[in-house]
């Protein structure tokens, strides 16, 4: 019970924190800490028996399995369960969690309690997906977690709020419903191979199916997780769902809903569909560098601070789709790697440029200048953050991205060589946004009384440096956490690369 | 005996003229006309098909038939000319072009 | 005998239908549907439906045609509807309605006599000919078909019902309209 | 023997925590000089004593493991620190050298406020620089080199207020960036084809997995390391954003981009030198990239104004010796020339910064003169320092230039030899240029302040080490053959002695006809000269090859092609509800028309489809 206590958690919350906005207006924000914070206490079971005793994995890769009956007559369970993977996002979650109610606590005054509700619905709905072994039950997380995220873009956004939430919305929806068309056509499919009507993740996982409509299929979740982890094509929806969110809507938005799509690949098209994804492994590795080139291009460009960091993720998550479809144990340590130290170098970078456009009111970088002077706390962190994006080693993503060049470089060299210009082009864009806010002179008006970064904001911002750094200088734990369920993915085929 | 087929092309054409009516006419009197003329052109089908029906008693339920769509004309007409009044009583005059508020 | 009969009723409906829809006149209109009404239950009588054509001539061109004159004559329509009726009807804006209809007619035309279909022999060998009288008709009716009797009782008063409501309210709208306007 | 391996793993780590300590603490300038200061120069005390403990001993390996990075698979990365002759003198020299220059840089940036912030990413910088030299296996060795980049780029920006500084910052890392991105790859190709990335297993398992010398693969992965080396040591094709990094103190410059960070590329080739035997191709291009950059960087500093710019391309052209001698194969000579050319650029680089310091930020030389009596210190120290430039005999300078040359002999390379003497003779002529000019002739502006007393001590000190830098511990002497001048002809052993005095007689005649200053009006020399002036105008190369196109590329994606698409789609479908919307006109006739129209067709296509059958 104690996967569903921690689904529930946030929920309650979230009603709770709604309701009491009645009583007084601060209310709902200590309702929602307290929520997110107890939060913690189902996860301290599996957590403390990995710490101390390591056989965690002995057994099974699931720490915690849960199966109940939903509807029986199709067969759909509410299944929940946890394995390295799962543990280590859901820990991220609740962390970007903390971090977004920090950065959202004064900067949203009005209807705080219907956001506080959006937020920690966000959280469930992403919680949910991470848990979900039943595929009806995920397609209901994944749609879950939009809707809020739709509500915090919309009502509490900046100026074009409505055509961003909308696109975002438009743009997921469609992935979704792709998502739900190919989930009830490999159940079919199931079904008429093996007579056994289930939804059941691990049961489908047995006999996986093959042939040209497993193709596809798989074709059909890869898009659908292609839309959510903005691969090229479909990336356009991040940069305007970005810009107009609110901080903390943004912090969630880009540590924590961005590695669905990424967990989705890795769960769920890899191992269900092992020959359709190596049809399309080529063709995905291809789109994965493009992004991280043209990702990269386009944030050297942006003269908005949040597009610039909205389309660096696009690149970064590039890497993720790379590592995912290298199919070594290298490049999927990588791209797990890479979920986490984007999640976190991203969502700081966000908290900064909120507290930034908090400050000055304005995300023009072409106003924006020699905050080292005037804020050298922030800038000192912005420096780092900036730094820590474009992959400096002794940080998280450097690990990540040398993990998935490796692994991807074993496969096809000459891809691997692009996707490591995207190294320059990272460095490129980083500089340019060091640069342009913190050095340089002063363009803004200089009224004195700007605050350097309180107690709250330095508390938040050096807890997530550490982080960083331990990812970057010790990543083993969370390698061996993701190793089980890695390695049943890693069949090195002999016949794809040179 | 009648041959069928000319009974169906008298119902056949009277019908098409009924249609010209309706779609020609502007005014809507005109374009209820043109409906009873449609109307009876049908009924002379119904008739005729009963009358033509290859069974060894005689059939009357095309005249049956007949009995409802009579009832029909009359409701329909009773209602079509109460609103073709309540028509020019607002607008004084009876094109039915001019009547397009529903459109926006 | 019987088939002449026929041709010249037939010859008959198709003259003054045409009439009616051409005629700029409202009560012309009426005269000739009348005649045209007259000429179907003809046609009837000649098919042997002799109770059909009774109601024909009774109800249809009795008391419905009237009913039409009627309300015609208290539209007060006048010299001025005239001009405007022939303002609303010529040939040429017309023309559009009038190649459809043709395409229509000759496409019925087409499928009635080109097209493969086997009517005719289907109905010409078993005739009867003695007529159906109106006991018969009332034993059906009140027989297997007494249920489209109700419906038709039904329809007839929710027809009555409709058109009290409509014209009552006919009077009291003007009044309220023109001060509505006044208002606004 | 684990008590010498904890004292090697403070090394790297002493520095580190006084970065970290000044990091989160506000001490005062004193406090945060001491800290700075002592924990260099406990890191150059403990590498003297190891110094000590190894000069009689040959070949010692000392290691010391700080804990496990990274173990998936086959990738065991742990770091572990890895000490023998070669990076002992390197250790010796970044220590030396960076406590020398700490003491110094105390004086020169007291008066400056972000007196902490520069101490940080000093300490920061000598930290990442031992981790480099000390590191184990190749991912260490990269930590390193990156966090080498960082610090030179937050140095050189270090005055972030003027935009050039940022621009030369941002140019530096990314110039760095590309080489240190082939160098990445190079680490690929090596894991993949050899299955370690730890230096000494790599060199074991390229013997015996590369079994044929010169065969294609170990080509490949020379190559890319070479790249990476081609980009930290400001190499030919690498090589322009080494003048603009004068942007930074210049302490920082002597520290940085003369005595440390651009040797990392050598110290690589060198502790990967049986990888490279096994790729003779790219020695021979070592060797001969080795040599256009040493005639590029010298012709530059015939003709450079600032002073800064002149000691910056000196540098680009010695190292250009030092890749020769690695790439004919003489590892030990460049190694040696590496530590003599650590200690007198350094000396030049400080009383450079010295003059500048006293004469308040003048760099150009043309408006300093006559400051032999002003100045004495740093005119003694500043000709010991041209002196050993221009490789006079019984400086340091002397013995390890000559050390290459008479290498070039013996390995027969006599074409890459006569280009070394022409590289010899330029430098010698722009060394003394540099220093009549400055020094002699009518003054031009005279000193407001002298330097600092600790400036001139550490000056003094670094005279002394670039003298008498010839002597090597022992480790150093069995890499290197004695200095037999058995197999040269005279011309070949006299000529490079004799050559310098020739290059300072031209130079004292140029002077004395006062040629330097002189504007040149023949038009093709004056291009020449411009063309010269600007490195042989590669940055103008570079910006139309490779900057404009990438700039003009992603201005004209400005708006995301993609997003268009999108927001076309959007465009379309209003457009179609705008034509569908006439049909809802409210006439009935119209509805009716339609619906016989239907009826047409539907007609239509049952007597099509009737006759079709």
């Amino acid at each position: 019970m104690t996967l569903f206590i921690l689904l529930f958690i946030p929920l309650i919350g979230g009603m709770l924190a709604w309701y009491s906005e009645k009583f007084n207006a601060n209310l709902p924000k200590k309702i929602a800490l307290v929520s997110l914070l107890c939060c913690w206490l189902p996860l301290f079971s599996p957590l403390n028996n990995i710490i101390f005793n390591d056989n965690s994995f002995a057994l099974s890769q699931w720490l915690l399995n849960e199966p109940h009956s939903w509807i029986p007559i199709f067969n759909i369970g509410a299944h929940l369960a946890m394995d390295g993977l799962s543990l280590l996002l859901i820990v991220l979650t609740l962390l970007m969690g903390l971090v977004a109610l920090s950065s959202a606590w004064h900067e949203i005054t009005k209807r705080t309690g219907f956001f506080y509700l959006n937020l920690l619905w966000t959280l469930a709905g992403v919680i949910g997906v991470f848990l979900a072994i039943d595929l009806f039950l995920f397609f209901v997380f994944w749609e879950v977690m939009l809707v809020p995220m739709y509500f915090l873009i919309s009502i509490w956004g900046y100026e074009n709020r409505h055509y961003a939430a909308i696109k975002f919305f438009i743009f997921t929806q469609a992935g979704g419903l792709l998502m739900l068309l190919s989930l009830c056509a490999l159940v079919g499919v199931h079904f008429q191979q093996t007579g056994l009507l289930t939804f059941d993740y691990i049961i489908l996982l047995q006999n996986p199916i093959s042939g040209d409509l497993a193709f596809w299929i798989a074709l059909g979740f890869t898009i659908a997780f292609l839309v959510k982890l903005p691969a090229l094509p479909f990336h356009s929806w991040l940069p305007d769902a970005h810009t107009q969110a609110p901080t903390a809507a943004s912090v969630i938005l880009a540590a924590v809903l961005l590695k669905t799509g990424g967990y989705g690949i890795i769960r769920f098209v890899l191992p269900l569909f092992p020959d359709a994804s190596l049809i399309l492994a080529p063709s995905m590795m291809l789109i994965g560098v493009i992004g991280i080139i043209y990702g990269a291009m386009m944030a050297f460009v942006q003269t908005d601070l949040k597009r610039l960091v909205a389309y660096s993720s696009v690149s970064h998550m590039g890497f993720v789709l790379l590592g995912c479809f290298a199919f070594n144990i290298y490049a999927l340590q990588g791209a797990v790697m890479q979920m986490l130290a984007h999640g976190i170098s991203t969502s700081a970078l966000f908290v900064l440029v909120g507290m930034i456009q908090h400050r000055y009111h304005t995300r023009d970088l072409n106003k924006l200048g020699g905050l080292w002077s005037k804020l050298p706390k922030l800038s000192a962190f912005g420096l780092f953050f900036g730094i820590a994006s474009l992959g400096m080693p002794g940080l998280g993503n450097f690990v990540a991205e040398f993990l998935i060049l490796l692994g991807s470089f074993e496969q096809y060299p000459k891809l691997t060589i692009f996707a490591a210009s995207g190294l320059i082009l990272a460095a490129i864009y980083s500089l340019l946004l060091i640069y342009k806010t913190f050095f340089g002179q002063i363009k803004g008006p200089h009224d004195s009384k700007i605050s350097d970064t309180n107690t709250k904001e330095w508390v938040t911002l050096l807890s997530m440096c550490f982080i960083l750094i331990y990812l970057g200088l010790h990543p083993q734990p969370f390698f061996d956490l993701t190793y089980t369920s890695l390695t049943n993915l890693t069949f090195i085929p002999s016949n794809i690369g040179s | 005996m009648i041959p069928l087929s000319w009974i169906f092309f008298l119902s056949l054409s009277l019908f098409t003229i009924g249609i010209f009516g309706v779609l020609a006419r502007r005014n809507l009197l005109f374009i209820l006309i043109s409906l009873e003329l449609m109307l009876n052109a049908v009924v002379l089908l119904f008739i005729a098909g009963s009358r033509y029906h290859p069974t060894s008693i005689a059939n009357s339920d095309g005249q049956i038939m007949y009995i409802l769509i009579l009832t029909l004309a009359a409701s329909e007409i009773a209602i079509g000319l109460s609103l073709v009044i309540h028509m020019y009583r607002q607008h004084h005059h009876l094109d039915i072009d001019k009547l397009n508020q529903l459109r926006d | 005998m019987i088939d002449n009969l026929f041709l010249i009723s037939a010859a008959v409906i198709l003259i003054s239908a045409l009439l009616t829809i051409t005629a700029h006149n409202v009560v012309h209109a009426l005269l000739y549907l009348v005649v045209t009404m007259l000429a179907v239950s003809m046609v009837f009588f000649l098919l042997g439906a002799s109770f059909a054509a009774a109601l024909q001539i009774i109800v249809y061109a009795g008391a419905i045609m009237v009913l039409f004159i009627f309300v015609t004559m208290m539209l007060h329509q006048g010299e001025k509807s005239l001009a405007q009726e022939r303002h609303l009807f010529h040939f040429s804006t017309s023309i559009g309605a009038f190649i459809l209809t043709l395409i229509l007619f000759c496409e019925l035309i087409f499928i009635l006599f080109f097209m493969p279909l086997d009517i005719d022999n289907a109905l010409t060998h078993t005739y009867h000919s003695e007529f159906i009288s109106v006991k018969q008709i009332g034993k059906q009716l009140y027989g297997p078909y007494s249920l489209l009797v109700v419906i038709s009782a039904m329809m007839l008063l929710s027809a009555l019902i409709t058109a009290i409501h409509i014209s009552k309210s006919a009077h009291i709208l003007p009044k309220t309209t023109k001060n509505q306007e006044a208002k606004l | 023997m684990t008590y010498y391996a904890s004292l090697l793993s403070l090394i790297p780590l002493l520095p580190l925590f006084s970065a970290l300590i000044l990091l989160f603490s506000k001490p005062n300038k004193l406090t945060t000089a001491l800290l700075a200061v002592g924990s260099i120069s406990g890191a150059a005390c403990i590498s003297l004593f190891l110094n000590f403990v190894f000069w009689q001993q040959t070949d010692f390996v000392l290691t010391s493991n700080l804990g496990n990075w990274i173990k998936i698979a086959q990738l065991h990365i742990n770091f572990s620190l890895y000490l023998d002759a070669l990076s002992l003198v390197m250790i010796t020299i970044i220590t030396g050298v960076g406590a020398l220059i700490h003491l110094y840089s105390i004086g020169f940036m007291y008066q400056d406020k972000d007196f902490k912030r520069y101490f940080t990413y000093l300490n920061l910088f000598v930290s990442a620089m031992l981790f480099l030299v000390l590191a184990d296996n190749l991912l260490l060795l990269y930590l390193g080199w990156e966090g080498v980049g960082l610090c030179s780029y937050l140095l050189i920006g270090f005055w972030y207020q003027d935009r050039d500084n940022n621009l030369a910052a941002n140019k530096a890392f990314l110039m760095t960036r590309i080489g240190d991105t082939a160098m990445a790859l190079g680490l690929f190709l090596l894991f993949i084809e050899l299955g370690t990335l730890n230096i000494q297993d790599l060199q074991v398992q390229a013997l015996s997995v590369w079994s044929s010398s010169n065969n294609n693969m170990a080509n490949l992965c020379c190559l890319l390391l070479l790249g990476g080396a081609l980009g930290k040591s400001a190499q030919f094709p690498l090589q322009n954003w080494l003048p603009d990094a004068m942007a930074g103190p210049t302490p920082v410059s002597a520290l940085i981009h003369a005595a440390t960070m651009v040797t990392a590329g050598i110290y690589l080739i060198a502790r990967n030198s049986q990888l490279f035997q096994m790729a003779p191709d790219v020695m021979y291009l070592i060797a001969f990239i080795g040599t256009i950059t040493l005639l590029l960087g010298a012709s530059a500093a015939m003709v450079q104004s600032d002073l800064k710019r002149i000691l910056a391309y000196s540098t680009i052209s010695q190292l250009g010796y030092m890749f020769l001698a690695l790439g004919v194969g003489a590892g030990a000579s460049a190694v040696f020339h590496l530590m003599t050319h650590a200690f007198f650029k350094a000396l030049l680089f400080l009383s450079a910064g010295a003059l500048i310091y006293s004469l308040h930020h003048e760099h150009n030389i043309f408006k300093m003169g006559g400051l032999l009596k002003k100045l004495p210190i740093v005119a003694t120290s500043f000709a010991i320092g041209c002196a050993a430039l221009a490789s006079l005999p019984f400086t340091s300078g002397f013995f390890s230039k000559e050390l290459i040359l008479e290498q070039l002999i013996d390995s027969g390379h006599t074409n890459f030899w006569w280009a070394a003497v022409l590289g010899a003779f330029i430098t010698a002529f722009y060394s003394a240029r540099l220093f009549f000019v400055v020094f002699l002739g009518d003054s031009k502006q005279s000193p407001d302040k002298q330097p600092e007393k600790i400036m001139s001590l550490v000056l003094l000190l670094l005279c002394f080490f670039s003298l008498f830098g010839g002597i090597q511990p022992s480790g150093i002497q069995t890499l290197m053959p004695k200095l037999n001048a058995s197999g040269l002809t005279t011309l070949q052993h006299w000529l490079p002695i004799v050559l310098p005095f020739i290059a300072i007689s031209l130079a004292w005649w140029m002077f004395k006809t006062n040629l330097f200053g002189k504007t040149i009006t023949v038009p093709a020399l004056q291009y020449f000269h411009q063309l010269l002036k600007s490195g042989w105008a590669f940055d103008r190369i570079y910006q139309v090859i490779f900057v404009s196109p990438f700039k003009f590329l992603c201005q004209l994606n400005k708006s995301d092609i993609i997003d268009l698409h999108y927001r076309a789609l959007e465009k379309i479908s209003k457009l179609l509800h705008k034509k569908f919307s006439q049909f809802q006109n409210g006439k009935l006739r119209c509805y009716n028309a339609s619906l016989i129209i239907f009826c047409v067709l539907a007609f239509a296509w049952f007597i099509k489809g009737a006759l079709m059958s």
